[in-house]
């Protein structure tokens, strides 16, 4: 083709600062994600230390409410949620068939936006101290401005939420478009693989409620930098506002965390068990009917507010509603192994433990959901063992069977089983420990956020046990470590289907050429590789002829624009806003060469095709 | 059908975590120990939830154990191809609706005790009338109708419904008696209003149920519920001023050139602190320190290092100042 | 591939996008603006009935441009439809909690 | 997959979407503008949660000039007639149409602006300003909001039309003015909502 420039090829870091390839990307939200679960995993650990005996003065007041505020914060946003991003990354495209996804540039963008956006947080702990209002930072508490000056807190979550959901936000508009216009020919939207169906409705999701809490953090930070007043109630404020604003965007929060591990196990489930999935449009029905039912329940947080009982009643119905297309989910992966032929790899092992667990979590969200008894377990052990039941027993055994699963896919690597069970049968136990006596805990009067607690009223067992438990955790994440570390030193040894897998992703090597696909797949059915297995081929039927591949080329204005935007948040912090002129001047230069040069990216040409396959 | 007796296997874990459930925790701060209608009808609602949940959790692990132990492949097995089932709409249409007949159920009651729990007792002549401020980090306690005051221990008569109107003078609070029944929000700007109702006399515990600021943990307080009898005298002792002995007069002195600017001592005074009208004969210092002169005096040394981030200075003054001011404290019956 | 359905909608597109549309509903949109501002400068009107016609006019108006001038009416347009419509709900729900519930 | 260029003149009658990268552009701005929905709408309920709640100083029906407004409104409605023109002369694959109706588009926006600046520095000397009151803040910050886009869309059509001065009219550049021109809609739509909320409403006051 004419315009063949000759793009720049950067190796070693550069490669990494610059890259626009979705399955880099993915690696590295990987790597930035996990970092931040091990950090917030550290301040539950330093939680749980301090809640190990009654009346213990390790961590106490602020201190201990910052490591409360700073876990959740940094669990939910930081690592959740860019770790889901890793799996979308490297596997939507690859399932649908595509080469890359629709916005490159945008895609790393994202990432970065979100890794500075969580340094920025975390370097309150080095300025003056971490925000302490809790995760949901409830203003006025949130909204106290520190008269010295020295204590900037809330600001740093302000700042730096707005910062990483902005990113967010890119990257869900970019899955969205790329699953609407990018699927190879052949995959109908009925034919999509369960993963990408959840990775779809998650982002709507992020669409559609992360610009409720830009919206909110935006007030908090008007109220805090420039005396705005909004949740002031002496001007006429309103903090029950902020209550609002936070949980129109908190629940389908929490529906965009649980929604792509629902389709890391079906997956799973069905691989492992070697059947199609059970009941696939009904599971395609639930998550959306899940996802649309997520944005009318967010009251169910505020029921103690004083909503009133017509309200309460409402959205306790509402809520209790969406137990009926997740028990779907539930009895149709059990059917699905059913008659199935079961192999207990790690990754099944991880996704079969998510079953009974999240039901657990599930049931007591619907008891939660019952508004006069919400008055008892609200702010309560109770809700924080329904949420970690929901979020560790749910979510985080999902991405472990997802890492278990895609790891040769995305490194080309296999991980050590034996390691992997060791790491599962620990952390599993150590999970049920934690959690299973907080129930109790919060039903017999500990409220959450509570930096000590009465003794001789029933209380020290329990949270004795819990902590017990988070150290057993502890080890299982520390044994998958040594895993992902001990194996990275080996030389690659995944072959391209290592699983006997059903979808796109495993028809091409392990890890796939930078252009994923030599020739566009045509897709003929559900779970389109088992298909073609069945018939008694060995590979995809191809879609077009060989020809040449246009790239994207790599670029450094994503890292750029986004340290750019991290140095105007500091400038407002601190009110100099000669500092914020700078940091959004840099922002604006990077979107001027951005679209003044446009970017024709590069061809690979048929003849290069062949060696290429080889090397990642 | 043979495998669904392993359901009944459940059952003793069924009656067990009931148990569990009704014998936990002290009595005087367990929501699983109600000590009155409100703690009692939500503790129906828990259990009734619960129970449904159970079925449920049965149901899905009877499954699951069956499934995993049936269907894995064993040692030796040949690789089989199984049957590729696409769904089935008879089951599908099952486990779609019994969940909503549970849910049903379920729905009822909690809309009918949503209703009941949060009727407005303000102006019901039998309810005592209650307005509580929260502040950070301690409670404040108005008898409108019987126009007294108090302080961290909230004085009430069992077997009466208590209407609270609940509000915050700060930033947001939660008032939480468990052992009466749920938590109500106080927010700023606004009152919230409910009832609880206590059986009879004993002392419960209170909790601050919303994250405050950095002594969120230490904001309790006590519900002394009294008989009816009693109350009445509580009430005429807290209008009649305390008799202030000769060697306490040192004290109140003290108490007027340092702490009269925060603190009020008679029926109804309110102030930037908790009003200290009876404070000699409330159960904790502060909400948290037992009650000897020891707790006042290390609270008065140094409030900071007993609840960290509390709105009272450190006052300073000498160690037999203290004492004078304790010996006045004593006093305040 | 939803690539199809826009090829097959593009010729109809052509055909509707004369400027007499535009001048259509930009003369409407002119229109029902004055009788907003009519409405309100007159004065007499009932307050009740009067947020009810500001908001009937708003409607109107905005229902009017989505449809001639982002071209909403025409095929090809599923998921910016479902896109805007699912954010209106949101957006309603937001105002109808700001409405009810901030201020019980 | 597609080409990914324009060959000269001649460019395919719906050149916005001609391409991969230009229908992924398309698609992708409309689902941004159901997210800009939200953003509006939770700007919406703050301030209809606070549009009374003045404790001291002025109100909106003290303060607000519906003629002001009524110009602004005008002047909004027609640069959006114009952004349509521009639309309708890049389908017709006629450049400098084109970019003479972006051009008045933007001189249109920088008229509203300017507008918007002497109306709110006329408020702040009655003094309401941004801190006195949560009536004040919600305003100011919804108002400002908008304001905020349509200054950026002066912006970024500018340099639109600047960079099409150079590389003309392709593939690549069709749907960037395609999507501009929705964006520009788009804020007009939110206008008719202000000044039907705020301005209209306020002035028939609480
Ligand atoms: C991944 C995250 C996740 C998920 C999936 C859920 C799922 C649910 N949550 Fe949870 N929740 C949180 C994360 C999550 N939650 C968090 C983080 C908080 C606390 C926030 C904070 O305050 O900090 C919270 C708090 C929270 C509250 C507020 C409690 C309070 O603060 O007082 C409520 C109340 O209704 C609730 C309800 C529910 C319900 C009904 C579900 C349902 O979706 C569950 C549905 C699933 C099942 C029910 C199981 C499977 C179903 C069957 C087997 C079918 C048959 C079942 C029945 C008939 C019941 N949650
Ligand atoms: C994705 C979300 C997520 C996850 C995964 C977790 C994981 C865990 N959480 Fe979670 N938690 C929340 C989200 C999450 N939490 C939220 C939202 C809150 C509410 C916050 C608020 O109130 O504002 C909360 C609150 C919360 C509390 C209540 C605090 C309070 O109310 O005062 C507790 C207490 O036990 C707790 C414990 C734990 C534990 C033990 C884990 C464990 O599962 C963690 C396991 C991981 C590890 C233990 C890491 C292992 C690493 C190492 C051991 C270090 C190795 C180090 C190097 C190599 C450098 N959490
Ligand atoms: C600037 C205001 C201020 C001053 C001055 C002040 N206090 Fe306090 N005091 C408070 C506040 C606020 C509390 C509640 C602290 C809490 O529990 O968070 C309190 C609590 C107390 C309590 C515990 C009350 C209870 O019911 O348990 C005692 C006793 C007390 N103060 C005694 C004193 C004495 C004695 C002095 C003078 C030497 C004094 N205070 C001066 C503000 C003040
Ligand atoms: Cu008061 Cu927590
Ligand atoms: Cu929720």
């Amino acid at each position: 083709m004419a315009h063949s420039h000759k793009a720049k090829h950067y190796t070693g870091l550069m490669d990494w600062l610059t890259t626009v390839d979705h399955k880099k990307i993915g690696i590295l939200y990987l790597i930035a994600g996990g970092l931040f679960f091990l950090m917030g995993g550290v301040e539950a650990i330093l939680i749980r230390i301090q809640l190990l005996y009654p009346d213990q003065k390790i961590f106490i007041g602020d201190t201990f409410n910052a490591l409360t505020t700073m876990h959740g914060t940094t669990m939910i946003f930081f690592a959740a949620m860019p770790i889901i991003f890793a799996f979308m990354n490297a596997v939507v495209p690859l399932q649908i068939g595509a080469r890359d996804v629709a916005f490159p540039f945008v895609n790393a963008l994202g990432f970065w936006l979100f890794f500075f956006g969580g340094v920025m947080l975390n370097t309150s702990w080095f300025l003056g101290g971490a925000p302490a209002a809790g995760w949901t930072a409830y203003s006025p508490l949130a909204s106290i401005v520190d008269p010295t000056i020295s204590y900037h807190g809330v600001d740093f979550y302000v700042l730096g939420l707005q910062i990483a959901g902005l990113g967010t936000l890119i990257g869900g508009i970019n899955f969205l478009v790329t699953i609407i216009n990018m699927r190879a020919p052949g995959m109908t939207y009925m034919r999509m693989p369960l993963f990408t169906w959840t990775a779809f409705i998650t982002s709507a999701l992020i669409l559609f409620a992360f610009p409720a809490i830009t919206v909110g953090l935006v007030e908090l930070m008007f109220d805090r930098l420039f005396g705005g007043a909004f949740f002031d109630v002496a001007k006429g404020g309103n903090a029950v506002l902020w209550e609002h604003l936070f949980w129109i965007f908190g629940h389908p929060e929490v529906y965009i965390l649980i929604l792509p591990a629902f389709g890391i196990i079906s997956e799973i489930v069905s691989t492992f068990s070697k059947k199609r999935l059970f009941g696939y449009s009904s599971m395609v029905f639930a998550t959306a009917l899940i996802g649309f039912l997520g944005f009318m329940v967010w009251v169910h947080h505020m029921f103690t507010t004083g909503i009133g009982p017509v309200g309460n009643a409402i959205f306790s119905i509402a809520t209790m509603a969406i137990a009926v297309p997740t028990g779907v989910k539930i009895f149709n992966w059990l059917f699905t192994l059913w008659g199935g032929q079961i192999r207990f790899t790690t990754a099944n092992i991880f996704a079969t433990a998510f079953i009974p667990t999240f039901v657990m979590g599930g049931t007591t969200g619907v008891m939660l959901a019952v508004p006069a008894a919400d008055f008892q377990y609200h702010d309560t052990y109770f809700v924080v063992a329904h949420f970690h039941y929901v979020i560790v027993g749910g979510l985080v055994l999902g991405l472990f069977a997802g890492a278990y699963y895609w790891w040769p896919k995305m490194f080309g690597r296999m991980l050590n089983e034996t390691l992997g069970k060791i790491h599962f049968w620990t952390f599993f136990i150590g999970f049920h420990m934690t959690f299973f006596p907080q129930h109790f805990l919060g039903l017999m009067g500990m409220p959450r956020r509570v930096f000590t607690y009465q003794p001789g009223v029933g209380l020290e067992e329990g949270n004795f046990i819990s902590t017990i438990g988070a150290f057993l955790m502890g080890i299982g994440t520390i044994v998958f470590l040594i895993n992902t570390i001990s194996t990275a030193r080996l030389p690659k040894n995944a072959p391209a289907d290592p699983w006997d897998g059903r979808t796109l992703e495993w028809a091409i090597p392990s890890p796939p050429p930078e252009y994923n696909f030599k020739q566009t797949p045509l897709v003929r059915g559900l779970d389109p590789l088992w298909k073609e297995k069945m018939a008694g081929n060995k590979e995809m039927t191809p879609a077009e002829p060989i020809g040449s591949i246009h790239m994207p080329s790599p670029s450094i204005l994503p890292l750029i624009f986004s340290i750019g935007f991290f140095i105007a948040g500091f400038g407002f912090m601190y009110h100099t806003y000669v500092v914020s002129v700078i940091g959004i001047a840099i922002m604006l230069l990077c979107m001027l060469l951005r679209s003044v040069y446009d970017d024709h990216g590069y061809h690979i040409e048929p003849e290069e095709l062949n060696d290429k396959g080889v090397k990642a | 059908m043979n495998r669904w007796q392993n359901l009944w296997r459940f059952i003793p874990l069924f009656g067990l975590m009931m148990m569990l459930l009704t014998g936990c925790g002290h009595d005087t701060i367990s929501a699983l120990k109600p000590r009155g209608p409100v703690a009692r009808d939500q503790l129906f609602l828990m259990k009734l939830s619960l129970g449904i949940m159970i079925l449920v959790v049965v149901v899905v692990f009877a499954i699951y154990v069956y499934v995993l132990i049936r269907f894995r492949k064993k040692k030796g097995d040949k690789d089989i191809i199984p049957k590729q089932v696409e769904g089935s709409h008879t089951l599908e249409i099952i486990w779609t609706v019994v969940p909503i007949l549970l849910l049903l159920i379920l729905a009822v009651p909690t809309v009918s005790y949503t209703v009941k729990l949060s009727e407005n007792h303000i102006n019901d002549k039998d309810a005592v009338h209650v307005k509580v401020t929260a502040h950070q980090f301690w409670w404040q306690f108005e008898y409108p109708e019987l126009g007294i005051a108090t302080a961290q221990d909230l004085v009430i008569p069992a077997g009466k419904k208590i209407a609270f109107e609940i509000t915050s003078a700060d930033v947001l609070h939660a008032f939480w008696i468990p052992s009466l029944g749920g938590k109500q929000d106080t927010n700023v700007g606004m009152t919230n209003v409910f009832y609880l109702e206590a059986d009879d006399a004993d002392t419960f515990m209170g909790k601050c149920a919303e994250l405050c600021g950095a002594s969120h943990a230490l904001m309790d307080f006590k519900v002394v519920s009294k008989t009816e009898a009693d109350f009445n005298k509580w009430v005429e002792k807290m209008k009649t001023p305390a008799t202030i002995p000769a060697d306490a007069k040192n004290g109140e002195q003290i108490f007027k050139d340092n702490c009269l600017s925060c603190h009020a001592v008679n029926a109804q005074g309110l102030g930037f602190g908790p009003n200290l009208n009876g404070f000699a004969s409330r159960e904790m210092v502060a909400g948290i320190l037992p009650h000897d002169d020891e707790s006042i005096k290390k609270w008065i040394k140094d409030p900071q290092s007993v609840k960290p981030g509390n709105k009272m200075p450190q006052i300073p003054l000498q160690d037999n100042q203290i004492n004078d001011l304790v010996k006045y404290l004593d006093s305040l019956k | 591939m939803s690539s199809q359905q826009h090829t097959s909608s593009a010729g109809n597109r052509h055909k509707l996008e004369g400027p007499k549309n535009h001048y259509l509903s930009y003369i409407v949109s002119i229109l029902l603006t004055m009788i907003a501002f009519a409405a309100v400068l007159y004065g007499g009107l009932d307050r009740a009935f009067l947020l009810w016609f500001l908001s009937g006019l708003g409607v109107v108006q905005v229902l009017f441009q989505l449809a001639y001038w982002m071209h909403m009416k025409d095929r090809g347009h599923l998921f910016p439809i479902v896109g805007l419509i699912f954010g209106a709900i949101v957006a309603l729900t937001a105002v109808a909690a700001g409405v009810f519930w901030t201020w019980w | 997959m597609s080409a990914h260029h324009g060959v000269g003149g001649a460019l395919p009658p719906h050149a916005e979407t001609a391409t991969l990268e230009g229908k992924n552009k398309v698609m992708g701005f409309w689902l941004f503008l159901g997210g800009e929905c939200v953003l509006f709408g939770t700007l919406f309920a703050s301030f209809i949660a606070l549009r009374n709640q003045v404790p001291d100083g002025p109100t909106g029906q003290e303060i607000f000039q519906l003629g002001t407004v009524a110009l602004s409104t005008f002047i909004l409605l027609t640069s959006s007639l114009t952004s349509v023109f521009a639309t309708m002369a890049l389908h017709r694959n006629q450049l400098s149409k084109l970019l003479l109706w972006m051009g008045i588009t933007v001189l249109l926006g920088l008229c509203f602006l300017g507008l918007e600046v002497y109306e709110f520095t006329e408020y702040v000397h009655e003094g309401h300003v941004f801190s006195k009151s949560a009536f004040a803040t919600s305003f100011y910050t919804l108002v400002g909001f908008h304001g905020a886009h349509v200054a950026f869309g002066v912006l970024w059509i500018t340099l639109l039309i600047l960079s099409s001065l150079k590389k003309g009219l392709t593939v690549v550049t069709a749907p960037k003015f395609y999507v501009a021109g929705l964006y520009w809609h788009f804020i007009d739509v939110v206008w008719v909502f202000i000044f039907t909320v705020v301005y209209l409403m306020g002035k028939v006051g609480p």
